[in-house]
């Protein structure tokens, strides 16, 4: 690692996810900014540098929404970037604070991820609409949850997998996630109840989806000799990744997340990671819907593809389970800010490597996690490796 | 410091607060207006819909019929360098029965919609569309299917030149 | 580069469509308050940052500079000073106003920021950098905590 | 650390429109030439791929989904940066530093002929509560700030116009240049007064267009290219959002991006060093502000400068050699790499008629237009 800079979390924050919130959208990228400061020990004008994490400008309802949360996000007079990978925007971010760190350029960088999809109204899934090509596929009357049952229902189908194999996974992480003090979705539920839910668009069904909401994240990431100053229980960032697939969806077999193992792939060989069923003490894969979590714990390579749905279903996925996935709650459970979720992920592996994530924490003596996030046309994978 | 944060922040809303205006709101509805170029290779798909025709571009470095075309192979790159037809008949490769609205409204009745992948172009080369004349429980993983097109005065080259995709019906024998 | 071009003007083909929805914003945790008073009690308010010392107009929940959360709310009152302004003569079409709108900061005194509007009840040419203006209000029921609360600010003097 | 450098540039464009080539197509025209300049094979020669897009100037929300096909980067490392092509070019620069990547490719382009309502989504930008219920054209905001600008330095609506005329005049000698024209002080005086002090010839005209660029690490580019432009030094800031905040006289987005570019370069002395600058011209005034935030000159002496012929392609301290986005067009979040883009050529002596003699160091500048306050400048050379 001659010459490489490692990159230390060092604090976390987070806003309660809800439906609708009061705050605009810079207020909530503050109230989370400024946690993770206050966590952290430290001040604004100890941040060298800014990146934001935000979705769709069509939910916010602001063109150039990056430039418009700057102040609540931190960067009156910073160096500050906006990047944006759909819904892999959330475990992106701290990817590109990472580089703005391990490039030497700056020693602190302050990573916020907001999302104020309330704006768009009635509904958000309007904005969703045009994440399509005007051309060949808006005119069909697309809508995202076509798509998504689509994938599912082809997963489903090489597989041989059905509905309740896949139930399983809402009900483990609502559960989880009513320990999750910012959770919007936290219940009790039985693989029924998701059986019974309505049909949105077969085989997706209510309860199989995460929730639209608003609320924000935040965390400070310094290099390894601010960390070694300012705590004694940094969490390093190790690995990084990220990929993504062809623009055309419908060309590609949807069965498994190519795009998610290469992300994977680089993110491990970053962090010397050779076995990840082993190796990882706990995940957090992106599940804005059930089947989502099962196939990226494949496309992780946490597990042969087509076995996801056997781990779940003899509890090695719960949290005191061999490989525990979604801890969180995940986004079925705390709610889908979409890239305040994402980086909720890695706020939860942060706590959960630190051993204060409460009356969530795992078993163990968990020492390296991951937070995967996903997004685009079925298309793109970001990686986040974290020890501590 | 999850368990050391004792309050998290925010103020939730419900939407009754926004519908009978006891939280005040501003509202806006952008005027975002686009006439996007279609280019090359797509101006060419739609202008061959219009004739009841499905186009692939070709790339004679990996043999590939791809639909849509395209000026480029993405996995080669490389200019595309033929154009070939592809049928208008195809596999189901993968579908959903939707009670959804592209507003997320709810449907009474479901729309049927499928990747179907084309006959006569490379394996997988799928296209997104509708399903019709079928029950939604008659739809399989791997049916046959064939394009519906709108009489040739309708057609305005577009993708909904084609109304829909149906079963063909199998030969009794 | 491509293979094939097109060279015949028939062929270039585009595709009509839009990205249009609908919004509502809430103003946010100090937006509602401040253009509560704004409605309420005609009043413009700011608030000041215990660290920085400085009044921020319009308030907001925290201050830019040092992300201290903001205290007390001050009365800045309605007159103020026009920091720069512009006169504009088409509209977001392009196309040229009946009658041409003076933007404006207008600065309060012992206040950090302002607010931007129009100015009225003058002529383009009368504006000054520099100039005292105060603001009009709306009729108190024709106020819905909005900056069109306030009408536009006028020259005082 | 590794030092960085470009070892590609292609472009296709700048046109006021480009109807035959979808955005995809045009993308990948522009990175063909770029990729042939490299000489690199981007399915496999290149690490990361950064695009630089805004959603609504593209029609589509998540906007990179329509990206990775037509620059080679189908199952490869892409990512979007939601800003100018310049601030892709630092992301480019921090990711070679890391040591873990040796060859980054940033798009940027601007179809903005596509897009039929820019001004209404430029609106859309405002604060949706403080700013846009006023209404009206946005550009409003620049005439405030053009204002107070000539109000606080003295500088005459003359020597705004005169960046005009320069600027076209130089554009008539770049083939990349869509809007030159030779044209006199009057005549831009004399246009229709938009906003005041703002008129309409002293506003860049949107245009069609894609720059791509190579970028790569010392010991890659040493290989790849006898001509690489070193990247000495790259620096951003956003000042704030909040237009009721913001410095309205000087651009202190710029002055501090400048700071952070200058040090990284070991610039000490700027107007000496710099031998030749790209800066921001959305507005003619832009310039002018843009030349004294980037320390080139004094505070409220670009205009004299400019007026005395300093920086004319043939003067002291050349400003714009390229024609600026007033000659060029304003290429939307590609403006940057347009700036970056004759930077590229002037220091690989490759700009023709337009070349600047001697020219070792250069300066490419942007500015996100209304109604941001973020400013990004890198400092190029050809020496190591």
């Amino acid at each position: 690692m001659f010459g490489k800079k490692r990159v230390a979390v060092v604090g976390a924050g987070l806003t309660l996810f809800r439906r609708r919130m009061k705050e605009t959208g810079k207020e909530l990228s503050y109230e989370a900014s400024k946690m993770a400061l206050d966590a952290a020990g430290l001040e604004l004008k100890d941040m060298q540098s800014v990146v934001m994490g935000t979705a769709p400008d069509a939910f916010d309802g602001v063109h150039m929404k990056g430039e418009y949360l700057a102040d609540g996000a931190g960067a009156y007079r910073k160096p500050y970037t906006r990047v944006f990978v759909g819904g892999g925007t959330g475990v992106f971010t701290p990817l590109a604070g990472w580089w703005h760190v391990a490039s030497g350029q700056f020693d602190s960088c302050l990573v916020v991820a907001e999302e104020k999809m309330s704006s768009c109204y009635p509904h958000p899934q309007y904005a969703f609409t045009t994440i399509f090509d005007p051309i060949l596929e808006r005119p069909i009357g697309m809508n995202l949850i076509w798509i998504f049952a689509i994938e599912m229902h082809r997963y489903m189908h090489k597989h041989g997998i059905k509905k309740e194999d896949i139930a399983r996974v809402s009900v483990k992480n609502k559960g989880n996630a009513l320990d999750h003090p910012c959770s919007q979705l936290g219940a009790k539920i039985t693989v029924e109840d998701v059986l019974n839910s309505e049909i949105m668009a077969w085989p997706v069904q209510r309860l199989d989806v995460s929730p639209t909401s608003d609320g924000a994240g935040a965390l400070v990431l310094v290099s390894e000799d601010v960390a070694k100053e300012i705590t004694d229980d940094p969490v390093w960032i190790d690995g990084v990744g990220w990929c993504i697939d062809s623009t055309l969806w419908t060309n590609r077999d949807l069965y498994y997340p190519d795009y998610v193992e290469c992300a994977a792939r680089m993110a491990y060989k970053m962090a010397g990671v050779k076995n990840p069923p082993k190796e990882i003490d706990v995940a957090e894969p992106y599940d804005p819907f059930d089947y989502k979590e099962l196939h990226h714990m494949e496309g992780l390579l946490l597990c042969k593809k087509g076995e996801a749905p056997k781990l779940t279903a003899e509890g090695v996925t719960q949290r005191d389970g061999d490989l525990p996935i979604n801890p969180s709650g995940g986004l079925l459970g705390v709610g889908n800010p979409i890239a305040a979720a994402g980086l909720m992920k890695v706020c939860e592996i942060f706590w959960q490597l630190r051993g204060e994530a409460g009356k969530r924490q795992i078993p163990g003596d968990p020492r390296t996690g991951l937070a995967q996030a996903w997004g685009d046309l079925m298309q793109y994978g970001s990686v986040i490796v974290m020890r501590r | 410091m999850s368990e050391k944060i004792k309050h998290y922040q925010g103020e939730a809303l419900e939407s009754a607060d926004i519908k009978e205006g006891r939280v005040p709101t501003e509202k806006w509805r952008p005027k975002v207006k686009f006439a996007w170029s279609a280019g090359i290779a797509i101006g060419k798909f739609l202008e061959e819909l219009k004739k009841g025709k499905i186009i692939a571009s070709t790339c004679s470095k990996c043999g590939r019929i791809m639909v849509p075309p395209r000026i480029y192979c993405e996995n080669c790159f490389k200019p595309t360098d033929g154009w070939k037809y592809a049928k208008d008949t195809g596999t189901i490769n993968t579908y959903s029965v939707s009670y959804l609205a592209a507003d997320a409204s709810r449907l009474k009745e479901p729309i049927i919609v499928a990747i179907i992948d084309l006959d006569g172009a490379s394996e997988g080369m799928g296209i997104i569309h509708r399903l019709g004349e079928v029950e939604k429980d008659e739809v399989k993983f791997g049916m046959k299917v064939k394009a519906v097109w709108k009489p040739r005065e309708e057609r305005v080259g577009a993708i909904t030149d084609i109304k829909y995709f149906k079963p063909i019906k199998e030969e009794t024998p | 580069m491509s293979l094939d071009k097109i060279t015949d003007p028939l062929h270039i083909h585009h595709w009509l469509g839009d990205m249009e929805a609908d919004y509502i914003y809430t103003l946010g945790i100090a937006g509602e308050r401040f253009f509560k008073e704004i409605k309420e009690n005609g009043k413009i308010m700011g608030a000041k940052c215990p660290r920085c010392n400085v009044v921020y107009v319009p308030p907001r929940m925290y201050c830019e500079k040092c992300f201290a959360k903001l205290g007390g709310w001050v009365d800045v009152g309605t007159k103020g000073v026009v920091h720069t302004f512009t006169v504009a003569t088409v509209d977001v079409d392009g196309k040229k106003l009946p009658k041409p709108e003076i933007y404006a900061l207008i600065n309060f005194e012992g206040a950090c920021g302002g607010l931007i509007h129009k100015i009225g009840e003058t002529t383009p040419e009368k504006v000054k950098i520099g100039m005292k203006v105060e603001a009009v209000f709306k009729p108190s029921f024709e106020r819905k905590a909005s900056i069109n609360d306030i009408k536009h600010f006028k020259p005082i003097e | 650390m590794s030092e960085v450098a470009i070892v590609g540039v292609g472009c296709v464009g700048f046109q006021p429109i480009l109807p035959e080539l979808s955005y995809k197509e045009l993308m990948y025209e522009a990175a063909v030439k770029a990729y042939e300049d490299a000489g690199v094979d981007p399915r496999k020669d290149i690490d990361v791929f950064i695009t630089c897009a805004e959603d609504y100037l593209e029609g589509f929300s998540i906007f990179d989904e329509f990206v990775p096909d037509q620059l080679g980067a189908v199952l490869r490392h892409l990512f979007t940066v939601s800003g100018d092509g310049l601030l892709g070019l630092a992301n480019a620069y921090m990711l070679i530093k890391t040591g873990h990547f040796d060859t980054v490719v940033v798009e940027a382009h601007s179809k903005a002929s596509d897009l039929l309502t820019l001004m209404d989504v430029i609106a859309f930008a405002l604060d949706p509560v403080l700013n846009r219920p006023l209404g009206g054209h946005p550009y409003y905001v620049a005439g405030m700030e053009m204002n107070r600008y000539l109000h606080d330095t003295c500088t005459t609506v003359e020597q705004c116009a005169q960046v005009v005329v320069k600027n076209k005049k130089n554009a008539c000698g770049n083939p990349y240049a869509a809007y030159g024209a030779n044209i006199t002080l009057d005549q831009v005086l004399c246009s229709d007064m938009f906003f005041y002090p703002l008129k309409k010839l002293e506003i860049s005209t949107p245009a069609d267009g894609c720059v791509v660029i190579v970028l790569a690490s010392e010991k890659v580019a040493e290989k790849l290219t006898d001509k690489p432009v070193w990247v000495k030094g790259v620096g951003w800031c956003t000042e704030t959002p909040n237009l009721e905040t913001k410095d309205w006289s000087k651009a202190v987005d710029t002055r501090l991006a400048a700071e952070m570019a200058y040090k990284t370069a070991e610039i000490h002395n700027p107007r000496n060093e710099i031998d030749f600058a790209e800066v921001n011209d959305l507005f003619a005034y832009k310039e002018l502000q843009h030349m004294e935030a980037l320390k080139l000159c004094a505070y409220g002496e670009a205009g004299k400068l400019t007026e005395e012929g300093v920086t004319a392609r043939n003067g002291e301290l050349p400003v714009n050699p390229s024609g600026g986005l007033l000659g060029m067009g304003y290429g939307l979040e590609a403006s940057g790499t347009e700036k970056l883009l004759e930077v590229v050529l002037q220091l690989r002596g490759e700009a023709g008629r337009r070349q600047v003699s001697d020219a070792e160091v250069g300066l490419a500048h942007a500015w996100r237009g209304i109604p941001t306050a973020t400013g990004i400048a890198a400092v190029l050379s050809n020496v190591k």
